[in-house]
């Protein structure tokens, strides 16, 4: 079943490969999504036995981030049929046949217990992404994808230096040399500090480099900022959850060493690191995908001040996973419609969205909303979740700087998302034939119709699923 | 009953009456002889047989100007005790209603005024709203301190037990209320040196130039609500400037008049003495008077 | 034959100082090729023989030793640039830092409790002193070229590292080792070649147009 | 009706459902292909709950009973719980009266077949406005609490930039939406610390909190920023004049009567879990109270356009609101009940009135603008005449906003004035009385603004050819202002009945009131007002038909005004809005700031131009904005951290390393 996961996607990328045809791919693409969204639903349904030698486990962890991946990929590939269409001059098959790629490593990470094969296969997915990156083919973004490669490609080889430290403290500490992640539990007692201090620092830096933490965020405007509406969503919603899995397998490890503390304080101070970076470049932002660039920067810096406060932050943070990713989803597709109607993203000339395009300008707005955490939207759930164990917990200084951070990256994100929506149309701005159609606007409306549920109402499955994660993160005090 | 019976007497009649000594003190000031003291009323009844002239931009608010500023006065006549007699109708807080009447006479006064689109008659208006709104706090600093001392939370409880102990015990503060209210009750009433009632210099006047355009029964009820008002703002003052009383209920009337009368001599007397003020130092005068009140509400609390 | 590993890893450090130090680009990239081939060469000293073993070398030397430098050279030569590092930070200064960084990987190395076997190694040392140099560069030089020079005298840093885990778990190791590679070679190069095609030029302070103004 | 509720349903279910049908009014709207039946659709809906809901929350009102009710729900921050306590339930009135009359007002106000592009949406916002509004008295767990509360200020701004677009429409959206966004944060923190005082969301029960306790007050201080900001306490209300003049005008009347009155339900509610608030806190809102009707008023003076002033002196009313609250606190905390029962009685009167009078005055600006097409009273003049109704109703609002008998704005009023003189004679809290000369002063203010409102706009002579031909608002919108007025004149003609009404909400707040015969008392009071009241009016009566007996004897004539001599009299030259208020501006000056736009002259014979005075946004625009602006310059500064250069990047990765090892080891 494990294999299944991943071979389908990979199978779907050969046949991708081999079709001729442009109007066939991204159909093909939704076909092959489709399945493996079945299948994701079928694997949280009746989760598989854990195969031998322990390597692939669907723990509650990884089925909350294969179900938000599934999820967006499904949504993205939907819209992609709908997107391609405007986008005949070029060929999608690179496009195509990486996305699934991408996938089927990404279900690889959210499926193994191997910390090693969990690193290969995000390396993978850095791979798989620059061809999507790249697949507006102008010098904007090569450099985009340049510099995305480089800086990932340095953080995930950071983040291979630490695995090797932690292998060497298991040799060191003269127990089973192994990288599974619950041999490393077991003995992490065992483990002499100084290795595991070090590894978890490589940890840290070189997963942060790929979640996209301050300041190792450098890439992330640049890449959103240039890749496909599509790709933008799945590097926002997707690839940052699997970093953070990742990061969260390490916390496992480090609960179990007792070394817990010094992570949990290096990962809220990050985290909030990431926040005011993002309150300050959220101000005067002209490029609206860079903007949301930002915002994804804001979210994981949450998702980490929400792992390091612990408690019930946790739920909060692997809540966040799901609302943050589909609200991503939401923003960058409509995003790239608006993008592609005034064949412009720069807020001084897309004015008045919501009269040209009152769907994608509507779905923008309500991202807006929900990604700012106003209820009835997911992503207030779990901020305020997060906001008052941080309270509750009496950390007042983090409390207040994470509200500061907010209200100004609120107030910075309404400067520039509302002058673009509302108002006129500029006679000047240029006229495309782009307009809403059942196929770019769909997709995007059922995420944000999911977002818009999951913030009224969890249901039963997903909050035991929940809650076994944060069950799985419990701090021993 | 007998009293209430006199007390509304009193407030039908005697307020032209006032006007009257006024302008004979003047009149007598100036080396002349000037109108008979009954002269307010024949003046009154003149205007009341004449016929009347509306203007062609004036709506039903017009007329509702004179009807309600009498209206007020007439029912804050009966607020107010005369003399040391207890009015008609008094209850805890009737001090707070005293004071809000004449608001709401105001507020139709202006109306009216604004209702003829002159523009004298808006300028009138702005300058008696202005005004009134400054004179306000001092009403009240009155109010605070006069019940304060009497531990009455009613005009005639608080007024009628004003007496020359109180004054031993509280001279100072009281002085300086009688100063304040001084003020105020010329303000209120239009008097010099705010204003003056006989010039026709319309860019110097606040009430008169508010009612340039009634004429006839309108401009009768006007000046009758007028002298009302200072009938009644008077007895307020006498009250507190001169609080003597004997027991005796007709005694009391008696000294009531004469207090009134003497009143209305001594404010001649002011008329005659002073110029009028420069329209810039009205507010001036108006903001003293409520620091002279102001202290003397201090003075009474602390 | 162990202990000649030691001498060699020093040859790799002094290579580190070298790739520092020099002014022209292709000579730097001759310098990490034989690094490359050095690094190559390691496992086979430290550990016992098997043919698995003799592959993976071959595999090594070929791809770090000639596959890679052979891709950057003609990079260079197609885009036509001038042959000089272009540091953004004077060679001197850089070799300083280079020094500290090495003495400060010693020092750190020498708190890290170790095998009785490795003790009196300087893996771990060399390995720390190999990535800083690889940071060094990727800091200070300006070309495209020389920060991909960078990347992969961070990778053999890493690779040094990796030599105390083969037995331990040789497959991880191999699958990181392989997976560098590619990104190195082949990802890299691409773009490499993308970037001189569209910017006739691989300077990255051009690449500066994605900025917040 | 009342007895058919008793017998077959539970009140506290009818008011939810009527709740949720004024909720879901405006969505059939949404649908239709042909305008205007949606409209009609969400007025009926909305009408018909109001008229079940104001029966059943006067009955939980006089009921005295709490009736809980509990919403299964997934989230995990514990029970939902719905309750209906008598504060619920009178602050609920206002909400079912307004709305019910605004979605009437707008079918002739914002008809569709004129606003197909917004009045969709417009309806529909505005439904989800009004229930959201009524949910949110019901709710007591506190993040279902800021869920519905942020539905509710979300929905506002979707109002308030209905006509987006003009440009300082959508200004005032921002602004609006960044205060409120921040109000909400304080929210955050408030509900956070309640939990982490009390262990759960729920809101606790009246009077069991200490103040003593750690959190208190801090949870007091959030509560005042978060509560106070939608309530428009000064400082808080930099977005309530731009907010309140640039809305639709039912939307106006719906934020100004009910949408301020949540942000102070809020306080009063939080005040009621302290069993023993310190001084401070009654001093503070006091003070602020008070503060905020004096300037609130002194701005609204200076004022020149018409729901700009609405909204200064929306200000000022709820100052006057906080002031007696906070001598209700004061009256607590000095365990003197008769400041705790007038205080409450003044404040929650007042809001009871101010949800009266303010809408009725919005409604009217809305039927003004429409005949007139301007908000600038220098513009208008003379409109009584062309639309005789709406000045009357009109002039029934500004009288009782005024505070004036025998409206109902006095009344409330009144037992404030009781409050302050009440300490007189008991020695402590003695300098209360302090707070009477200044409300008096307040009352004056309001005169001059109202007089000029009034006789700037329907007074006098057109001022300019807009307004000359006004037309005569339409039934739709007229009766629901007629309906206001009606209930202006009921509660001032019979204030012993508004009494009644707010007694049980003080009683299920402060129950140490029960003790004395309150009620009774004052109810006595009461009374003799409205006497006054009666012979008031007969007065009046008398001297009516004196006139008009003489005016039977001799025959009016009538003639131009007169003009003092001179012949050529525009109807320019008549004393404008500007001009009327200028004295007293000049008075106030300094806290009224004045901006005098006056062109530059040029040339030896400059050509003609006007100058005029344009009111300022002091907060807003001498401090706030020029704040925003820095931080703003400060931050594009920072912006250069992305420089764009990968060395760079690359060095913030190292350094990173590297103080992440120097931390670790």
């Amino acid at each position: 079943m494990f294999a299944a996961l991943i071979i389908l996607p990979l199978i779907g990328s050969a046949v991708t490969w081999l079709i001729p045809f442009d109007r066939m791919r991204p159909k093909i693409l939704s076909l092959f999504a489709f399945a493996h969204f079945g299948l994701t639903i079928r694997m949280l349904i009746v989760t598989p036995p854990e195969s031998p030698g322990g390597w692939f486990h669907l723990d509650a962890l990884g089925k909350i981030v294969l179900l938000s991946t599934s999820v967006l990929f499904l949504t993205c590939a939907v819209y992609s049929i709908g997107y391609l269409y405007y986008r005949r001059e070029r060929s999608n098959r690179m496009l195509c046949v990486w996305l699934l790629v991408c996938l089927s490593a990404a279900s690889m990470v959210t499926i193994t217990h191997h910390l090693g094969l969990m690193w290969v296969a995000l390396e993978t997915t850095t791979i798989a992404m620059a061809p999507l990156i790249y697949f507006n083919r102008n010098a904007r973004s090569i450099e985009a994808t340049w510099k995305y490669l480089l800086i990932c490609s340095v953080g995930v080889a950071l983040a291979l230096i630490g695995l090797y430290f932690l292998a060497y403290a298991t040799i060191v500490a003269r127990v089973e040399p192994s990288l599974l992640l619950d041999d490393l539990i077991r003995d992490a007692g065992k483990l002499s500090s100084g290795w595991v201090h070090a590894a978890f620092v490589f940890l840290l830096v070189g997963f942060g480099t790929k979640m996209g933490l301050a300041p190792l965020h450098t890439w992330k405007p640049d890449a959103y900022g240039e890749a496909p509406g599509l790709v933008g969503a799945l590097l926002a919603g997707g690839l940052v959850n699997l970093a953070f899995l990742a990061l969260v397998r390490v916390y496992q490890v480090c609960i179990a060493t007792k070394e817990i503390a010094f992570f949990q304080n290096a990962l809220v101070v990050m985290g909030l690191v990431s926040m005011v970076f993002a309150a300050i470049f959220m101000a005067r932002q002209t490029d609206f995908k860079r903007m949301l660039a930002y915002s994804s920067v804001e979210h994981v810096g949450i998702m980490a001040v929400a792992l390091g406060l612990g408690g019930t932050a946790i739920f909060g943070a692997l809540f966040h996973v799901l609302a943050n990713g589909l609200t991503k989803g939401v923003l960058f597709l409509s995003s790239g419609n608006i993008h592609r109607s005034y064949n412009s993203k720069n807020t001084d000339h897309v004015r008045g969205a919501l009269r040209r395009l009152p769907w994608s300008g509507g779905l923008f707005m309500a991202g807006f909303i929900a990604i700012t955490g106003s209820p009835p939207f997911a992503p207030f759930i779990s901020e305020f979740t997060i906001i008052s164990s941080a309270f509750i917990q009496g950390r007042m200084l983090v409390g207040a700087i994470f509200l500061i951070a907010l209200t100004f990256i609120f107030i910075g994100m309404a400067l520039t998302v509302l002058p673009m929506l509302m108002g006129d149309v500029p006679p000047e701005s240029e006229t495309t034939s782009y307009r809403d159609t059942f196929g770019t606007v769909g997709p995007p409306l059922a995420l944000l119709l999911v977002v818009f549920l999951l913030g009224v109402w969890i249901p039963g499955p997903l909050m035991t699923l929940l809650r076994d994660g944060s069950a799985l993160l419990e701090v021993p005090r | 009953m007998m009293n209430g019976i006199i007390h509304i007497f009193l407030a039908i009649v005697m307020p032209p009456l006032l006007l009257g000594v006024i302008g004979k003190t003047k009149a007598a000031f100036a080396g002349r002889v000037g109108a008979p003291f009954l002269q307010p009323y024949h003046d009154i009844i003149r205007l009341l047989q004449k016929g009347s002239v509306f203007s062609t931009t004036t709506s039903w608010v017009f007329r509702a100007g004179p009807i309600v500023a009498l209206a007020t006065a007439a029912v804050a006549a009966l607020l107010i005790p005369f003399g040391a007699h207890p009015s008609p109708i008094s209850f805890d807080g009737d001090m707070i209603l005293y004071a809000y009447l004449f608001a709401l006479g105001r507020f139709f006064t202006m109306a009216a005024a604004l209702d003829t689109g002159s523009s004298f008659e808006g300028m009138g208006s702005a300058r008696e709203a202005t005004y009134s709104c400054l004179a306000e706090p001092t009403l009240f600093f009155a109010l605070i301190t006069l019940s304060k001392l009497a531990g009455s939370y009613s005009l005639s409880g608080m007024l009628v037990n004003i007496s020359f102990g109180v004054w031993l015990n509280n001279g100072a503060a009281l002085l300086l209320l009688v100063g304040g209210m001084f003020i105020v009750l010329l303000a209120e009433n239009c008097r010099i040196p705010f204003d003056d009632p006989t010039t026709h210099l319309e860019l110097t006047m606040i009430h008169e130039v508010m009612v340039l355009d009634h004429s006839g029964p309108a401009l009768a009820i006007i000046q009758y609500a007028a002298a009302l008002k200072l009938f009644v703002l008077g007895a307020f003052f006498v009250h507190l400037a001169l609080p003597y009383a004997t027991g005796n209920s007709v005694l009391d009337w008696g000294l009531f008049i004469i207090s009134m009368l003497e009143l209305a001599v001594v404010i001649g007397v002011v008329e005659s003495a002073m110029a009028r003020l420069r329209l810039i130092r009205v507010p001036q005068l108006l903001v003293a008077a409520a620091i002279l009140a102001a202290f003397s509400t201090l003075l009474v609390i602390r | 034959m162990i202990a000649l590993a030691d001498q060699l890893l020093v040859l790799v450090l002094l290579i580190n100082f070298v790739s520092l130090g020099t002014s022209r680009l292709i000579f730097s990239i001759r310098a990490v090729a034989v690094q490359g081939v050095i690094l190559g060469i390691l496992p086979g000293m430290i550990h016992p023989f098997t043919w698995h073993l003799v592959g993976i070398t071959v595999v090594n030397i070929t791809v770090k030793g000639f596959v890679i430098p052979f891709m950057l050279v003609r990079a260079v030569r197609s885009a036509e640039i001038k042959r000089e590092v272009e540091p953004f930070l004077g060679y001197v200064p850089t070799l300083l830092l280079g020094a500290v960084f090495t003495a400060l990987s010693f020092s750190f190395a020498g708190k890290l409790p170790m095998l009785q076997e490795h003790q009196n190694f300087m893996f771990v040392p060399a390995s720390i002193a190999t990535l800083m140099t690889g940071f060094l560069i990727l800091t200070t030089r300006r070309k495209a070229i020389s920060q991909v020079i960078g990347y992969l005298i961070l990778e053999n840093g890493i690779f040094i590292f990796g030599l105390l885990l083969a037995e331990a778990m040789p497959i991880m190791v191999e699958a990181g080792a392989l997976l560098d590679l590619l990104v190195g070679t082949f990802v890299m190069g691409i773009v490499i070649n993308q970037i001189s095609r569209e910017f006739s030029s691989l300077d990255t302070s051009r690449l500066t147009s994605l900025k917040e103004e | 009706m009342y007895s058919l509720l008793q017998g077959a349903f539970d009140p506290a279910l009818v008011a939810l459902v009527a709740a949720l049908v004024i909720g879901c009014a405006g969505i059939p709207g949404l649908f239709f292909r042909k305008p205007g039946s949606g409209q009609i659709i969400a007025a009926a809906g909305t009408i018909l709950a109001a008229m079940a809901g104001v029966p059943a929350s006067l009955q939980l009102l006089f009921s005295h009973t709490t009736s809980t009710y509990l919403l299964e729900w997934s989230l995990p921050f514990g029970p939902c719980e719905f309750v209906i306590d008598p504060l619920s339930a009178f602050f609920l009135l206002p909400v079912f009266i307004v709305s019910a009359a605004g979605s009437l007002f707008a079918i002739g106000y914002w008809p569709a077949a004129e606003h197909r592009a917004t009045e969709r949406g417009l309806t529909f916002f505005y439904g989800l406005l009004a229930s959201s509004m009524a949910i949110l008295l019901m709710a007591r767990n506190g993040v279902f609490f800021i869920m519905v509360w942020e539905v509710m200020a979300l929905s506002a701004y979707f109002l308030i930039v209905t006509e987006h677009e003009l440009e300082n429409v959508r200004r005032a959206g921002i602004v609006y939406l960044i205060a409120t966004h921040t109000g909400t944060v304080a929210l955050f923190v408030y509900f956070s610390l309640l939990a982490a005082q009390t262990g759960s969301f729920l809101l606790p029960a009246a009077g069991s909190l200490s103040a003593l306790s750690p959190y208190a007050a801090a949870i007091a201080l959030a509560a005042f920023i978060g509560f106070g900001a939608k309530a428009g306490i000064m400082p808080l209300h930099i977005w309530l004049p731009s907010a309140h003049a640039n809305a639709p005008s039912h939307v106006s009347a719906v934020m100004s009567g009910v949408m301020l009155k949540m942000g102070l339900y809020g306080i009063f509610r939080t005040l009621t879990f302290f069993y023993d608030p310190p001084l401070l806190w009654g001093a503070v809102l006091t003070v602020c109270g008070i503060t905020s009707a004096l300037l609130g008023i002194a701005f609204a003076v200076a004022q020149r356009d018409l729901k700009r002033l609405l909204a200064c002196s929306s200000i000022e009313n709820v100052g006057i609101i906080t002031t007696g609250l906070g001598v209700a606190l004061l009256g607590v905390s000095s365990h003197i009940t008769v400041l705790v029962y007038l205080g409450m009685a003044g404040a929650l009167l007042h809001i009871l009135n101010h949800s009266f009078f303010k809408p009725l005055l919005f409604l009217g600006s809305g039927a003004i603008i429409h005949a007139a097409g301007t908000r600038e009273m220098n513009l208008m003049g003379g409109l009584g005449k062309g639309m005789p109704r709406v000045a009357l109703l009109f002039l029934v609002g500004s009288v009782s906003i005024c505070g004036i008998p025998p409206l109902n704005g006095f009344v409330s009023e009144f037992l404030l004035y009781l409050g302050f003189f009440s300490q007189l004679k008991a020695g402590s809290l003695v300098y209360l009385v302090f707070l009477a000369p200044v409300l008096a002063l307040v009352g004056g203010l309001a005169v001059v603004a109202f007089t000029k409102l009034y006789g700037s706009v329907f007074l006098g002579t057109p001022r300019s050819s807009e307004a000359a031909h006004p037309h005569e608002a339409g039934v739709t919108m007229l009766a629901p202002m007629a309906f206001f007025a009606l209930l202006c004149l009921l509660i001032g003609a019979v204030p012993q009945l508004a009494l009644r009404l707010v007694s049980p909400a003080i009683l299920s707040s402060y129950p140490q009131t029960a003790l004395a015969a309150f009620p009774a008392e004052y109810g006595a009071i009461m009374g003799r007002l409205s006497l006054a009241g009666i012979l008031l009016l007969s007065a009046a009566v008398v001297v009516t038909l004196l006139w008009r007996w003489r005016l039977g004897k001799a025959p009016a004539a009538s003639a131009p005004t007169w003009g003092c001599g001179y012949q050529r009299g525009t109807s320019r030259i008549q004393y404008g809005a500007t001009s009327f208020s200028e004295l007293a501006v000049s008075v106030f000056n300094g806290i009224m700031l004045q901006r005098v736009e006056r062109p530059k002259l040029t040339g030896l014979f400059p050509r003609v131009s006007r100058c005029s005075d344009v009111p300022t946004e002091t907060l807003l625009d001498r401090i706030i904005l020029p704040l925003f602006s820095m931080t703003g310059m400060l931050f594009s500064f920072l912006h250069r951290l992305q420089h764009g250069l990968m060395q760079v990047y690359m060095l913030y990765i190292f350094a990173a390393l590297f103080i992440l090892m120097l931390w670790a080891h």
